[in-house]
């Protein structure tokens, strides 16, 4: 094993993991903001009747009962900002990173799951079936 | 007195398309009616589109190779890889280097192939390579047309043929559309500057001063030469003369991400078609010829060229009140450079057979005075 | 002749027609065996085969006075095709009916294509050995030139210029009332009710290869061999080779000029402006197909190039159409065609040019 | 230089031969360190084919190797490529330049060779990507050029350079080149014809080089046809003829004369005895004035030449002279000028139409460039060109309006000829690339006897074919002078063939005409105006 050798193959390398790089970072996914019932692990999470929910730097989307609105972002890291009026009319404002899986093109976003369990993205982010499209 | 005249004729003669299009331009551009920025605008948009391409031609000119037509293998290439960036949903700058990666195995293999084939037809290369471009566009076609789909898993239904397989017809490149040209913009009076495109082309002009220099470059240059002799001081001539057309199709293919990224929709079984023709016609207007060229000739070219381009159907409309004409005529001239300046350079190693024979006549009427 | 064995007839025969004819040849015969299996009707498709023969030969048939005379591929038969577009829309423009419009079309175009023969051929003579770069490209820029033209040249015949404008061709013209099928149907033999054998095109394209091959056979045509295979043992016996290879140019664009009237009066369409552009191509492959070289070509060779390449145009659309459901006959046009240029191209045994 | 140098180079009873007839037999002789070795002999005398030996070329091995020893530094070596001898220190500098026009020196010295900076690149995609060190470049070709001390800008680009300059940029490529191990750069250099194309000065200045070389302890065999030169510079001298080493003798007080004593006079086997031809009352049928032909590597300068009805006039000299450039530039297959007269009346130059029209015909030494259609039948080579010069073998139609290839009478004529030359051929349907180069050869008299030519043209009718067939050949030519009373110009390398057959013989050197004597002089007075001598009488 010469060191051409071993320079090659080092550089083969570097191009893949650039390459792999690249994939991931510019990767397009969709998100799914969902504030809609929903029963996830046999607890039922009910929507919320207005929320505001804003990903990133995008500006910030209303969701009312039964909405469903998309954010479009690259990469797989986001930061999420729920904005909300619990029944004590007091606004609660939670915000969290979600690390959407490489291989989801789309996802959906619970808000509801997320509001009761905001450290548990088992809870909130659920893969994107066809049957759940349209309310 | 005799002899400036001569190296003027000379001058004349040996750039002859330049002059030609400078005046064409020169009248083009009032008829058109154009405003300067415009104009300078456009020229902008077309040097950061067009002259990576043009850049790929270069080795094989100093290959002594000719004009290599078959650098549309590199524009497939190219093309493959952005499709299935596309397909992968990978956006922005991220997208185009990988598309990069991505098309340099597909140079690699068209461009060894393609020398290969050059090889076996010395002395006749550009119409072989013009030809081996048609060839190649079937497989191309047979590729994306057919392969795609069901062979090649295509997942992005947005890509795929009603039909269930083969790529449409136009694939939108929104993902990437202008992301490079974009990156760092600078308006000067009015006119965007895409800096970023330029520094990209920058650096490729800098690699070929610099691969100039390189022991490759020179026995590229010996090749070109003299096959025999560089063959006898023992040159690779064959192995240089492959490697040298796969790396006109690498940069080629570099060259197209470049161009679609600007263009922002990418005609699968169109855009590559033209794109040689059109940058060989813009080197040749820059004024090289089939054995020589250098990087001013590239730039020279497109700004001409495409001024040329730009102007007129406007000076057409204006003229007689048909833009159809003006399209007709450019492409015309487009075809009709070429033509010349290839005629010219076969014209021109004729003259200089000719020399030896006037030096031996005046010798002899030295003889006969005697 | 001492006898051959039988392994040195097949190598013989291999080298005499080439591979890519023979494999060619197979699948042509391969497609027509498969044809009614898959509900492909074989006289129609025959009928079509000998249609497209019949359209395209002479086509085919003007390569070969340039191949003989060493002039290279005739990658600028597009110059023929305009000469013929003249003809054929200054015949329509005195609006000529029937048999006299054809007539009228060859004498038009004549002229012209000899006059632009001539032409082409100097500027080949000055770029001996760049030949076939620079005749492509030559015929590229005469379409593009024309295209301009058939804007401007005051044509009047509504039959033939745009509507709404009265002035400026169409980019198609149809031949109904002029010329169409002139020769298709004169003496035409119709056999079933799928076949009809267009006689009077066939017998003109006959008439046309006996003269090119009786052109052959003269002192001239003699010379015009001897240029193509030897310029220099030419030259050393006295033959002026550029005026031999000017003529062989003139003969070929010519040629061309007819073989496009033919095409159309069978074809049905004047096209114009950008239509002429790639019919070089087919035509040059097809030669080629038929066991032609870069400088050798006979008439056998124009046949059965012809009919090779036109079969499989005609039979690979419908038998693959039938058999798995997609068309990929354009595809393996361009790679046949190509290909077989390639194949031409890169033979060691050819001539340097 | 002394006897008490070492021997650098042997070669002992060194013996070779083409498929049969040998070319070499026993050759012996050495090369000291330092010493310059003069080798001289007519084209064909087994000098180049010597040196081919000595480089190990690949057509030796491909034609079953050679006889006897070569010894370098006492031990025997075999060499299978130049580049073996080059790594004992042995190098050559060709006749014909082998340099790249768009190059300086300095480029074309160390072409392949160049000094290169390590680049980081290089480690990835191979060598070839080191950048390439001009300074060292330029360094090391000064070096060399100094070693050869003369004057040589290396930054000059060859195409601008003057013949000389070219020559030794070719001779300073060899001394930079560096043998392996022990042996250090080049220890013996062959220089073949270095002079030939060098101007007076040049050629001095070169000899200068080379005894400054010589005196730097590199042995130089120096193959030369300028005999003075050879005198002058070398301090032994071997003169070859038909294989063989004539003569092995120190320079010093050589005699020129005795020197083209030596070379020519070869013998040739053939039954053909010589004749008297009758001057008398032969009027002038063709005069050549103030030729000059633009044939690359046979130029003729200023030929003047007058040719008698009937004679059979040789054309001879050392290759490279030009006398080829005559025959090729009358027929007009050269860009010529001067003035032509055939039978009183004035011919126009290349134009070889109206030369085959006059009735002159020419036997080309390109047999297959440009004697033969390789491609076509025996019967289109015979009857081409009479056909297309005195319209032979045409059938004619509507008076005349057709003219159309007459196969029969075309076959029939072909018979003929295949008959009364006796050549050798399956059919006369065969192409002429089928056949062997002695029957190709009786093809193209065929050819031109068809035309019945009243004046003939015959280059090298002998080149490259068999003993056999040499003989038929040359009295086919005599046959055909005397029967049909064609006037016939016969040009050849070969002096003695030349002798055999002419009446008279002129010889051609630089050019033009050093001299026309009857063909029964001694060939030492052809030889002195074979190296450009004047005989004195």
């Amino acid at each position: 094993m010469t060191r051409r050798t071993i320079v090659r193959i080092s550089a083969l390398v570097v191009i893949l993991l650039l390459a792999f790089a690249m994939l991931r970072i510019g990767r397009q996914h969709s998100i799914l903001l969902d504030d809609k019932t929903v029963t996830v692990q046999g607890q039922e999470y009910k929507a919320l009747d207005m929320v505001e929910v804003k990903v990133d730097k995008q500006d910030s989307v209303e969701l009312v009962k039964r909405d469903r609105d998309v954010a479009v972002v690259t990469g797989q890291s986001h930061k999420i900002k729920v904005t909300y009026t619990d029944a004590q009319w007091n606004e609660i404002e939670l915000e969290r990173k979600i690390k959407i899986p490489f291989d989801k093109e789309m996802i959906v976003f619970s808000v509801p799951a997320f509001i009761e369990n905001p450290d548990d993205d088992t809870y909130y982010l659920m893969p994107f079936e066809t049957t759940s499209v349209g309310n | 007195m005799k002899i400036t005249k001569e190296t003027f004729i000379k001058l004349f003669r040996n750039n002859l398309v330049t002059v030609m299009f400078v005046i064409i331009c020169a009248f083009g551009i009032p008829l058109s009616g154009y405003s300067a920025n415009y104009l300078i605008g456009e020229i902008i948009v077309r040097i950061s589109r067009n002259s990576f391409l043009i850049l790929s031609l270069l080795i094989p000119i100093m290959a002594g190779m000719g004009l290599n037509f078959g650098m549309t293998l590199g524009a497939m290439a190219g093309e493959i890889a952005l499709i299935f960036v596309t397909d992968w949903s990978v956006v922005g700058i991220p997208a185009m280097v990988l598309a990069c990666i991505l098309s340099v195995p597909f140079s690699i293999i068209l461009g060894t192939i393609c020398g290969r084939i050059l090889n076996k037809a010395k002395g006749r290369e550009m119409v072989t390579s013009y030809i081996i471009g048609f060839f190649m566009n079937g497989v191309y076609q047979l590729f994306v047309l057919y392969a795609m789909g069901p062979i090649i898993p295509i997942k992005n239904k947005a890509l795929v043929l009603p039909r269930g397989y083969g790529i449409r017809n136009t694939v939108n490149l929104i993902g990437i559309r202008r992301s490079l040209d974009d990156l760092i913009k600078v308006r000067i009076s009015g006119v965007s500057v895409p800096v970023a495109t330029f520094l990209v082309i920058a650096v490729a002009c800098v690699f070929i001063v610099w691969f100039r220099k390189t022991k490759l470059g020179q026995d590229m240059r010996a090749v070109g030469q003299d096959l025999e002799v560089s063959s006898a001081a023992g040159i690779k001539v064959e192995n240089t003369r492959v490697v040298s057309i796969v790396l006109s199709t690498v940069l080629a293919g570099f060259g197209m991400v470049l161009y679609l990224q600007n263009m922002g929709t990418l005609n699968t079984y169109n855009s590559h078609t033209q794109i040689g023709m059109f940058s060989i016609a813009a080197i040749l207007v820059g004024g090289a010829s089939v054995n020589k060229a250098s990087i001013p000739n590239v730039f020279l070219g497109v700004i001409l060229f495409h001024l040329m381009f730009i102007v007129s159907p406007m000076a057409g409309k204006n003229l007689i009140g048909q833009a159809q004409l003006g399209e007709y005529f450019r492409v015309f001239v487009s075809y009709g450079v070429i033509t010349l300046s290839l005629v010219l350079y076969e014209m021109r190693k004729k003259r200089e057979a000719n020399d030896s024979a006037q030096l031996l006549e005046t010798e002899q009427e030295g003889y006969n005075n005697d | 002749m001492e006898k051959l064995t039988m392994k040195e007839r097949y190598d013989e025969f291999i080298s005499r027609f080439g591979w890519p004819r023979i494999i060619i040849g197979m699948f042509l015969l391969f497609l027509f065996i498969v044809a009614p299996f898959v509900g492909v009707s074989v006289s129609t498709s025959l009928s079509d085969t000998i249609n497209r023969f019949g359209m395209n030969c002479i086509l085919v048939l003007a390569m070969v006075p340039m191949i003989h005379s060493g002039c290279g591929l005739n990658f600028g038969l597009p110059l023929g095709i305009i000469a013929g577009l003249l003809g054929a829309t200054l015949s329509l423009q005195f609006e000529f009916v029937g048999a006299s419009s054809f007539a009228m079309a060859i004498v038009f175009a004549t002229p012209f294509a000899l006059l632009f023969g001539w032409g082409y051929g100097k500027l080949l003579n000055k770029v001996k050995g760049g030949e076939m770069m620079i005749a492509t490209y030559v015929g590229f820029s005469s379409v593009a030139f024309m295209c301009m033209m058939w804007l401007l040249l005051p044509y009047s015949n509504p039959t033939m210029v745009w509507g709404f404008e009265g002035k400026g061709l169409r980019t198609t013209i149809s031949t109904e009332g002029y010329y169409l099928h002139i020769l298709n149907d004169f003496l035409a033999i119709p056999i079933g009710d799928h076949f009809t054998f267009p006689t009077g095109m066939i017998l003109f394209f006959a008439l046309l290869a006996f003269l090119v091959w009786a052109f052959l056979h003269t002192k001239k045509g003699t010379a015009m061999t001897a240029v193509g295979s030897n310029p220099i043992f030419a030259k050393a016996s006295g033959i002026n080779i550029d005026k031999i290879r000017i003529l062989s140019v003139m003969m070929s664009t010519w040629l061309g000029a007819i073989g496009i009237l033919v095409y159309q009066q069978s074809f049905g369409f004047i096209q114009l402006y950008m239509g002429p552009f790639f019919m070089a191509l087919p035509a040059v492959s097809a030669i080629l197909i038929g066991g032609a070289s870069v400088n050798k070509a006979s008439i056998p060779n124009v046949i059965i190039g012809t009919f090779l390449f036109q079969g499989i145009l005609t039979m690979t659309p419908s038998v693959m159409n039938s058999a798995i459901q997609t068309d990929m006959s354009e595809v393996i046009r361009i790679i046949v065609s190509n290909g077989m240029i390639l194949y031409a191209l890169t033979r060691k045994t050819e001539a340097t040019r | 230089m002394s006897e008490e140098n070492d021997v650098l180079l042997e070669m002992r009873n060194i013996s070779k031969d083409f498929s049969g007839n040998q070319v070499l037999s026993d050759i012996n002789f050495t090369v000291r360190e330092g010493e310059i070795l003069g080798l001289v002999g007519e084209n064909g005398a087994g000098k180049s084919t010597l040196m081919k030996i000595l480089f190990g070329m690949d057509e030796i091995q491909a034609t079953g190797g050679y006889g006897g020893k070569v010894i370098i530094d006492g031990e025997e070596v075999n060499f299978t490529t130049p580049l073996d001898a080059l790594d004992k220190g042995i190098g050559m500098v060709h006749q014909e330049f082998s340099l790249l026009p768009n190059f300086t020196a300095a480029e074309n010295i160390l072409l392949n060779r160049e000094p290169v900076k390590k680049s980081i690149v290089s480690d990835l995609f191979g060598d070839r990507m080191d950048s390439i060190d001009r300074e060292k470049m330029t360094e090391l070709a000064d070096k060399a050029i100094v070693k050869l001390d003369v004057e040589l800008d290396s930054s000059m680009k060859v195409s601008s350079m003057p013949v000389g300059h070219m020559q030794f940029t070719e001779i300073a490529r060899e001394l930079s080149k560096a043998g392996k191990g022990e042996n250090q750069g080049i220890r013996l250099l062959v220089l073949d014809e270095p002079t030939a194309v060098l101007s007076e000065q040049e050629a001095n200045s070169l000899l200068v080089a080379m005894r400054k070389l010589s005196k730097r302890g590199i042995a130089i065999i120096f193959i030369s046809h300028r005999l003075q030169e050879i005198i002058d510079v070398c301090d032994n001298m071997m003169v070859m003829r038909d294989g063989l080493i004539i003569k092995h003798t120190p320079a010093k007080g050589v005699k020129v004369q005795d020197i083209a004593k030596w070379m020519v006079g070869r013998s040739v086997k053939t039954e053909i005895e010589h004749r008297t031809f009758d001057y008398s009352g032969k009027e002038t049928v063709l005069s050549i004035e103030n030729l000059w032909v633009d044939m690359p590597g046979e130029t003729v300068r200023d030929i003047n030449l007058d040719v008698k009805k009937g004679e059979i006039i040789g054309i001879g000299g050392m290759a490279g002279q030009g006398k080829l450039g005559i025959p090729n530039g009358v027929m007009g297959l050269y860009t010529s000028g001067g003035k032509l007269t055939f039978e009183g009346k004035e011919l126009l130059l290349n134009n070889p139409k109206s030369l085959l029209d006059a009735g002159l015909a020419f036997v080309s030494e390109d047999r297959r460039g440009v004697g033969l259609l390789l491609d076509e039948t025996l019967e289109w080579n015979v009857s081409f060109s009479a056909m297309q010069v005195n319209n032979k073998y045409l059938k004619k139609y509507f008076k005349g309006l057709f003219s159309w290839r007459d196969t029969e009478a075309i076959e029939k004529a072909t018979n003929e000829y295949v008959e009364s030359l006796q050549i050798k051929c399956i059919s006369t349907k065969q192409k002429a690339k089928e056949l062997s180069g002695g029957n190709q050869q009786k093809i193209c008299l065929a050819k031109a006897f068809a035309l019945e030519p009243k004046l003939l043209f015959v280059a090298e009718p002998t080149r490259g074919i068999d003993i056999g067939a040499k003989a038929l050949v040359l009295q086919a030519l005599r046959k055909y002078n005397q029967e049909a009373g064609t006037t016939i110009i016969m040009v050849s390398s070969e002096l003695e063939e030349l002798r055999l057959i002419c009446d008279r013989v002129a010889i051609i050197t630089d050019g033009k005409v050093a001299g026309i004597l009857p063909a029964t002089d001694p060939s030492e007075d052809f030889g002195l105006l074979m190296v450009g001598e004047k005989v004195e009488d």
